[in-house]
């Protein structure tokens, strides 16, 4: 079970860590892109915590919606539609509700992952913020399915997804600015899979 | 890093505000959301071209938004591609009732960020068409990466496509004008040094004195190889075959579909270049790279192009698509024909490109 | 050392060869001496505008050639000047019976060389007249020095001279018209980084990632004062009050007297600059400054001039008079009057400056 | 007394030194000008080196006049005129010898240095090249005087151009392109200065 506050206090979260992981996501992006994901995802969710208290009338899944759009529009570069689907696609699953059950955060993180899908199309193991979704999305599941509790199914996403993102270091990329670089994008930890799974761990953070 | 700049996050504001301040006989600025539209725009019944992209790359493309060329233009925060309510205010601004084509250059960013705005402007009822540039002959193929990137055609398409606009060309006509640029055109890119983003305050990747990236794109980053340096005449033969051997190159892009509204996939092939062509040579620097050094490139262009068969009707030698301040240099071949060159030689008045008036 | 480049005794040759191969339609090279001279001299009748001056400035001076601009242009080796026999041979190539204007750096290189040009034109039976061009403000006095360097107002008075020659002024009009756009221009630079000489292989000087070197010249010289970096709003306010806070000038330097014949010495005075005056303001690039930098400055100094009450009348801003790939700045105001401004936008076309045609 | 074969052996003997020392002198001018000097010397000497062969023909006198033209039209720069002024001067005095007696020595490089100044207008303490040669003249002029023989007073031409070299390191630079730097040129050593200096010591060199 999440109260709407825990998931105000996740986007909270998340501004907080992607401002501390700036620095360290960009220079993930040097290595294999254009030095600009902390930037971006910093920019975006200073945005989002700056119009947080404005959407205090909206129940979850507005806010969720809100924090999607105004990610769309300060974000940018491949991460700001992709994000901003991904929590747009969220809302709009969470729509009404004021506070979400198990099954209810299972459909919004579902929802999301697959507007990222929809939008940048990935496969598994192309070395983006899809290898770490995914086995999030698939462990949270399998996990709600076994009668685990939210905290753990939860802890066994962030799980799956710092899993995930550590399997991207040895992939040579696909999709994105990465896989320019050919057979040199392998070694390097994808700037994506690592917001994305800051993004979940944040949650876990909200949830706990 | 040191840069004539502010703070860090008012670089692209800055800049706008110095093209502003400059040329508001050729542009007019927005600052919220931000883009950059001609002075008279919009303009009624013609064809509005726009295009846009990450800051970082000046003149392109702000600078090129004027009489003959663009419409508007949407700068994006350094090289991150502009947000989709950019696009869609900018296509809304200067639309004259003849719709608007979207000139977007291959990058997993641009591309979503355009998408989405087409979309926008789509079902706001303005007639969108968009059109993807991807002639970076450095990336070898498209199942394994995100594509060919868009880097020197982009400038050559916005300048042949913004002619065709001014005279009268309808919108389907300007998207299919831009489609065969883009077919005809494909580039190489190069760097000696990398350039620094002002938010990251470092450069982007260290070179060695005795090394060269090959196949790099637009956005400071690495390119395909690392290589130790050898004498402009080399470099500049390694860079005319990647352009002149590379073979027919195949792929599935997403093209809207304005009766449908809905994007389809559809696969394309651009076909090589064969002695006879007639060529546009587009010899750029990166930025940091003097002119000096593009021509001691373009020398030896000419006399590979000679040996080849193909024939340099028109060429543009300078800085038009930059990385900030990276050393390096890119070169464009545009397969030309008769309606190209006389679209290249019409006029053109824009801060950044300016001929016949 | 890191450049596109072949040999490095080739550097100067081979970068002409690609301006011959670019621009056959606008410039003719000659290689022995060297020189550039438009690809329809001498134009009969027309008084003749020359210049010249070390390599490594690029656009200038060969890539003003054309119509509207320069006759011919003598570039010497890497900042270094050209010698008298290459001045001399490309005053005779463009000489069409009204004249030679010569227009002169103030270097004691450049002074040197193109005094005894002139003399052997002169006595060859040429009309020839000579102008020096000394607008660096932040050289202060000409007692303990060289005397001011000639910097960016070269381009303003080979546009300005340039369009009056093809109007049709005679040689003393345009001698007396480069006089006085000399005397209304000054100008002040800085740089962030040195630049590499070939010839040199290393970086002339070094600069700290914190410093930055305040009134430099045009040859990647130190300058007149190492400073703490600081933001480009400061620096731009540092060069605006360097110029226009800068008193009367006086000087003594050599003039020819055609009729007698020989040198006299000539003691002229430049006034400050003052509320009211209209300008054409300069944002020139020394090679490695991204344009994005410098409509940055644009914009601080077009609010500085506004509060001045100093009205910016027309702009030239990009990388017009270069030090191979220095990054840094000049700035060059050029105070007006209604022939200056009807010059100013008469039509060039060059390969480095072009409009209007 | 000198031979036109010591002339020539001291033209040959400048385009040695220049070449050895064209990257120091090129360093010296990266310090207070446009690190050109050592190249410009360097083209100017070879372009003397390989046409001395076709003015076999000509007296002293033709040969140093050939000389001037020769650096006149390949070295450019401030240095160029100036030193092509020195070499056609030095030959207009010699015109007609086929050997050099002492006085002719003294009115060749007087006439020389004199060209210099016309063209240059140094004053002593400038910080040029006349810094060298005017102590230079001078000190060969009295030992001439007080009876002593070529080779001794070109012995002490030469010291006395090394001295008169030094002496520009303290100075203030106020002719040519070191002027610009102000008080910063102050601490080095005059490009120009050193060159001069270089081709005195390579005529000592041919006299010995
Ligand atoms: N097609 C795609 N599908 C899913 N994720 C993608 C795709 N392309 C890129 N990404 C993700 O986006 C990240 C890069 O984001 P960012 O640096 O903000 O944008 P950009 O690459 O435009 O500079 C990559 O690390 C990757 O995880
Ligand atoms: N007016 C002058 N009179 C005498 N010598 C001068 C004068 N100006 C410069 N020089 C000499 O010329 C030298 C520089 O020569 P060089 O580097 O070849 O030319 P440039 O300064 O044009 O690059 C200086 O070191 C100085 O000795
Ligand atoms: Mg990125
Ligand atoms: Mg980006
Ligand atoms: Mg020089
Ligand atoms: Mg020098």
């Amino acid at each position: 079970m999440l109260t709407k506050a825990q998931i105000i206090l996740w986007l909270e979260n998340v501004a907080a860590v992607m401002r501390q992981n700036r620095d360290y996501l960009t220079g993930l992006d040097a290595a294999v892109g254009d030095a600009d994901h902390g930037a971006n995802m910093d920019r975006g969710f200073q945005t989002v915590l700056q119009k947080l208290p404005s959407w205090d009338g909206s129940d979850i899944g507005g806010i969720l919606k809100l924090a999607g759009m105004a990610l769309m529009s300060s974000v940018g570069g491949a991460s700001g539609p992709l994000y901003g689907t991904f929590f747009m696609r969220a809302g709009t699953a969470a729509a009404g509700k004021e506070e979400l059950d198990d099954d209810d955060l299972r459909k919004l993180l579902a929802a999301g992952v697959e507007g990222i899908v929809q939008r940048g199309r990935p496969v598994l193991g192309d070395k983006t913020m899809y290898d770490s979704l995914f086995p999030a999305l698939d462990a949270l599941s399998a996990a709600l399915a076994s009668g685990a509790d939210t905290q753990t199914a939860l802890d066994r996403a962030v799980s799956a997804a710092e899993e995930g993102m550590l399997a991207t270091i040895p992939l040579q990329a696909r999709k994105g600015r990465a896989s320019y670089l050919g057979e040199r994008s392998i070694g390097h930890q994808d700037p994506g899979a690592t917001s994305a799974y800051l993004i979940l761990k944040a949650l876990w953070d909200a949830a706990a | 890093m040191k840069k004539l700049i502010n703070a860090v996050d008012d670089v692209v504001r800055e800049q706008l505000q110095g093209m502003a301040a400059a040329h508001p006989d050729l542009v007019r600025v927005h600052y919220d959301p931000r883009y950059i539209v001609r002075a008279d725009a919009p303009v009624q019944g013609k064809v509005a071209v726009i295009s846009g992209g990450g800051s970082g790359h000046e003149p392109m493309h702000g600078g090129f938004v004027g009489r003959g060329m663009l419409d508007g233009a949407c700068p994006g925060e350094m090289f991150t591609s502009p947000t989709p309510d950019q696009v869609y205010a900018c296509a809304q601004a200067v639309d004259g009732g003849a719709g608007v084509l979207m000139i977007v250059k291959n990058y997993t960013g641009d591309v979503l960020n355009f998408e989405t705005a087409l979309e926008l402007a789509h079902f706001d009822g303005i007639p969108v068409q968009s059109v993807l540039i991807d002639d970076d002959a450095a990336v070898k193929d498209s199942l394994y990466t995100a594509g060919r990137r868009g880097v020197g055609a982009t400038v050559l398409a916005e300048k042949i496509v913004g002619a065709a606009a001014e005279a009268g060309y309808d919108l389907d006509a300007c998207a299919n004008l831009c489609r065969r640029v883009n077919r005809y055109a494909r580039s190489i890119g190069i760097a000696l040094t990398s350039c620094t983003v002002p938010a990251a305050g470092r450069p982007t990747f260290e070179l060695g004195d005795g090394e060269f990236e090959f196949g790099i794109g637009i956005h400071g980053e690495p390119g395909r190889q690392r290589l130790p340096m050898r004498a402009a005449d080399s470099v500049t033969e390694m860079m005319a075959a990647a352009i002149l051997d590379d073979g027919p190159y195949t792929r599935t892009v997403r093209e809207w579909d304005r009766q449908a509204g809905e994007w389809l996939d559809v696969t394309l092939t651009d076909d090589p270049f064969q002695p006879g062509d007639g060529v546009i040579a587009f010899v750029n620097s990166m930025g940091g790279t003097p002119l000096s050094e593009l021509y001691i490139v373009y020398r030896k262009l000419a006399e590979i192009l000679a040996q080849r068969g193909i024939r340099i009707q028109r060429n543009l030698i300078g800085p038009y698509i930059t990385s900030l301040e990276m050393q390096g240099i890119s070169i464009t071949l545009l397969k030309t024909d008769d309606e190209i060159l006389r679209l290249w030689d019409a006029p053109v008045l824009t801060p950044g490109l300016r001929w016949g008036m």
